[in-house]
């Protein structure tokens, strides 16, 4: 009955396999960017139950550094999709595989 | 996990009255209470208020304002809020109907969510929590996403401009707020409401605003970014009438619209009870600590309880007309005045004022000469600044007088409290 | 094609930061003091008498009175008047008058319509302009507020009436201005907009 | 609060909520609607850590995640897509290795899971000033260099959308 750690490992689990279907099934790069999230978030939750199931804070600290990561990340992914959309009026990331238009 | 929820059900269903734990059912309970008061302050605060704006802008505009409903128009919110209550709720067919339908919900929630932690007496607040203020600050995420929603969810380009507009503006201003708010958590030392309030005192001078320099344009700047965050003129982009017909919620009728409005008017206490609980002592009354209160009992806690709950509402309502006048004074900005606004002057502004609170807080001893002097200094720039202000508006007033006695042989003195 | 560029006018703002350090002070010196002194010619206003005249219950008599003689209000028609020449009805650029002028038994003709839709007048006075015996003619009423939009369709003639025959120079005096329309537009006396001295409201 | 059964139906509608929303940010065919199901997830998972009552880290991940990366996702749909054709811009290729990836993670994460101890929960206490001295003791160097990483992401970002402008040869 008790909620434990193994509770929050399977719907961290859960995140996890959502997000990595999204990264790979999907071919808009905003959706796919939107997997990545999810990914980041199920090892953010993971840290986080850790910490409060007998790690100390440290794990709660290093949640903070990955949530500021991920900002991080997504500012400079979201600016390179608008970019690639820019110069190819589409999202799709299988179209651009070219470096050089 | 399937047996949890099993014993779950079991234990619902199977409701045993001698072994059952009433400690959530009273949880619920005082939860379900507390919001309903704070749904009702939301009502009773927003739908008079709009009586009050509109009196106030029909003052500035040489108007009278509404005055047909109750006397002097007090009932006119009743009025509009009915005719909303009965209006069709129409829904378009080319919208998102189930995100256009849950929107209005999502923007009300954010607001409602932020009563959570707003204080409004010595002890009457929900949850005096350890995050308060940057709680505030991040629960009008969901605001932004509910607007967006909105915007996009109406399948009109008036409302998704308005949306994308209201999301940058929120996304933006939230960084000078939160700058010039951070300022006040390095005075206090905590992010906890009753906290911040308990390090001022109740009179003027052991307010945050006259802490220190900084800390009075800290005022400024955080009020500045709260009405923007607020969508409320000189700001108010995301529904410019004379550009968007009505922005984000141009959509939208009847209930669904009242929604939005109730939250519209229902920021604008946000916005006085931030600055309030941050710069202007919140409810502290003269002559007795916050410990003291907290020690009376019986009827003299309860009417400690009422004096600091009037302080309060009397310092948000100076705020909430001084932000009211404010609307009616200034015009809207351009799309890009309002991001140079942001970026070039406010963030900066900001961040320069919040190392100036830093080094001030660093180098002058708390309580020691040298801090009562600046306090001193900085009371006396604020009341030389009230009386520069009184003194234009009286130099203004007095030389139209003269005029309109030249021209019509009347007088043109209108007392305040009379209403036509 | 070349765009003319406008040449510079000067600064619109004087005294406005130009740029660098200096202008980004200047700018925020210019909107503390500006704010300032917006807010305070706002709060002269807060004592001020207002301008509003309230209407139509708070004002010293009907604005109908107050209205010029040229005033262009609704139309009404003296059927004493008028000899059914339809040169109104040929001159209304909507169409929204409506006559018909029957052959009756004794050998004359009667007016057994005269409609005039007032939903759809657009106050041009062409039809006031052609009537030769001053049949038509605007009133200065202006209130057309109706449950029912078919109320606005004004009925002058309700039984039919011989067309007028007088030379000009000889015809009766017309009715005073207004004073048929209380007759013609349905509900007139209950409207809000009564006089508070409860005097003659038309003239 | 302290029944458990209570604590339990918390958590399950905590963790439904969250992992409803990714399941629409992984299955639907709109984007948009993956994009406001992102925002519903992400502020699941800030409830969850509220229940593990890690509160600063809650508002911390409402103030990033909610207020700022979710509505950054959401700007960037709605400028990489048409109004109308929300629709046909989340194409997936519905292979069978995204079904296999979904079913063998979450398999793996069920079997991985059976197998952790519950653990001993830590005493609950206000954690804000505790990060706090973290941050600024043992932490300190990845303090900086987080704060190192934002300067250069907020330049790059800056630089990526500035450089076009002036580029602008395209």
């Amino acid at each position: 009955m008790t909620i434990g750690l193994p509770q929050f490992l399977v719907v961290s689990g859960a995140l996890l396999a959502l997000g990595l279907y999204a990264i790979v099934t999907r071919k808009n790069a905003v959706a796919m960017l939107m997997g990545v999230e999810l990914v980041l978030n199920a090892g953010l939750l993971n840290l986080v139950a850790f910490s409060r199931y007998g790690g100390g804070l440290d794990g709660q600290v290093f949640a903070l550094f990955g949530i500021v990561l991920a900002a991080a990340e997504a500012v400079v992914a979201l600016a390179i999709v608008l970019q690639v959309f820019r110069a190819q009026r589409s999202v799709d990331a299988a179209k651009a595989s070219q470096l050089k238009e | 996990m399937l047996r949890d929820v099993a014993t779950f059900l079991e234990r619902l269903l199977g409701f045993d009255p001698a072994t059952f734990d009433y400690s959530w059912v009273t949880a619920v309970v005082v939860i379900g209470a507390a919001s309903l008061l704070a749904f009702v302050f939301i009502a009773l605060f927003a739908g008079p208020v709009t009586w009050w704006e509109r009196r106030i802008a029909g003052r500035i505009q040489c108007r009278i304002g509404p005055n047909r409903v109750g006397p002097q128009g007090v009932l006119q919110w009743l009025a509009d809020g009915i005719k909303c209550f009965l209006k069709e709720d129409l829904v378009p067919a080319a919208a998102d109907q189930g995100l256009f339908r849950f929107a209005p919900y999502l923007v009300f929630g954010g607001y409602m969510a932020t009563f959570a932690v707003l204080p409004f007496g010595a002890n009457l607040v929900a949850a005096d929590l350890d995050v308060g203020l940057l709680y505030l600050l991040a629960i009008t995420g969901l605001v932004v996403i509910g607007i967006l929603m909105a915007g996009w969810a109406s399948n009109s380009k008036w409302a998704l401009f308005g949306g994308i507009r209201s999301a940058a503006q929120l996304v933006s201003y939230e960084i000078p707020s939160a700058f010039s708010l951070m300022s006040v958590v390095l005075a206090a030392g905590t992010m906890s409401m009753q906290g911040i309030i308990g390090q001022q005192g109740a009179w003027p001078w052991e307010w945050f605003v006259f802490k220190n320099p900084f800390l009075f344009a800290a005022f400024f700047l955080s009020l500045t970014a709260s009405v923007a965050e607020g969508n409320r003129t000189p700001f108010d982009l995301p529904e410019g009438e004379s550009e968007l017909v009505a922005g984000y919620h141009v959509e939208y009728s009847g209930m669904r619209f009242l929604w939005f409005m109730f939250a519209e008017w229902g920021n604008l206490w946000v916005i006085a009870t931030i600055a309030t609980v941050c710069f202007l002592g919140g409810w502290q009354v003269p002559g007795v600590t916050p410990a003291e209160i907290a020690a009376s009992t019986g009827l003299a806690f309860w009417g400690w309880q009422a004096l600091s709950f009037a302080v309060f509402v009397a310092k948000a309502s100076v705020l909430v007309a001084f932000v009211i006048q404010l609307r009616w004074t200034l015009p809207r900005l351009r799309v890009d005045q309002l991001m140079i606004t942001c970026w070039k002057y406010l963030v900066p502004g900001a961040l320069l004022n919040l190392a100036g609170v830093l080094v001030l807080l660093a180098v002058v001893p708390d309580q020691g000469v040298a801090d009562w002097a600046i306090r001193g200094a900085t009371l006396f720039l604020g009341l030389a600044l009230a009386s520069v202000f009184v003194w234009k508006a009286r130099a203004g007033y007095l030389a139209d007088r003269d005029l309109y006695r030249r021209m019509e042989g009347k007088e043109l003195w209108y007392p305040p409290y009379r209403l036509p | 094609m070349v765009s003319a560029v406008p040449p510079p006018v000067g600064d619109p703002m004087p005294g406005r930061g130009t740029g660098g350090l200096k202008g980004w002070i200047a700018n925020w010196a210019r909107t503390a003091t500006t704010v300032l002194d917006g807010l305070a010619v706002t709060m002269s206003w807060m004592f001020r008498r207002p301008l509003t005249i309230q209407y139509p219950d708070k004002i010293p008599q009907p604005v109908q009175q107050m209205l010029p003689e040229t005033y262009r209000g609704i139309l009404e028609l003296d059927v004493r008047l008028c000899t059914g020449c339809l040169q109104c009805q040929k001159t209304c650029p909507i169409g929204c008058i409506d006559i018909v002028v029957e052959k009756n038994e004794a050998g004359g003709r009667d007016i057994t319509r005269f409609d005039i839709d007032v939903s759809r007048c657009m106050y041009c006075g062409l039809c006031s302009e052609v009537c030769t015996f001053a049949a038509l003619r605007h009133s200065s009423e202006f209130e057309a507020t109706q449950p029912d939009i078919r109320n606005l369709n004004l009925h002058f003639v309700t039984k039919p009436v011989p067309v007028a025959r007088h030379k000009p120079g000889e015809a009766p005096p017309r009715a005073p201005r207004g004073s048929i329309l209380k007759d013609v537009i349905p509900g007139y006396g209950r409207r809000p907009g009564k006089a508070p001295d409860g005097g003659e409201k038309n003239r | 609060m302290t029944d458990p059964v209570v604590h339990a139906a918390v958590f399950y509608v905590l963790a439904a909520f969250t992992v409803v929303g990714a399941g629409i940010v992984a299955l639907s065919g709109n984007i948009v609607h993956s994009a406001f199901a992102l925002f519903a997830t992400l502020f699941g998972v800030a409830g969850l850590y509220a229940y593990l009552s890690a509160d600063l880290l809650a508002v911390v991940q409402m103030l990033v995640y909610v207020g700022g990366i979710s509505v950054l996702v959401l700007f960037a749909v709605m400028l990489t897509s048409g109004l109308s054709d929300t629709g046909h811009t989340n194409p997936a290729f519905r292979l069978a290795g995204g079904i296999a990836v979904l079913l063998a993670v979450t398999a793996g994460a069920f079997v991985a899971a059976s197998a952790v101890p519950t653990g001993v929960e830590s005493a609950v206490a206000p954690t804000t000033g505790a990060i706090g001295d973290a941050l600024l003791g043992p932490f300190v160097l990845p303090f900086e260099v987080v704060s190192v990483v934002l300067l250069a992401a907020l330049l790059g970002a800056v630089t990526m959308a500035r450089g076009w402008k002036k580029g602008g040869a395209r």
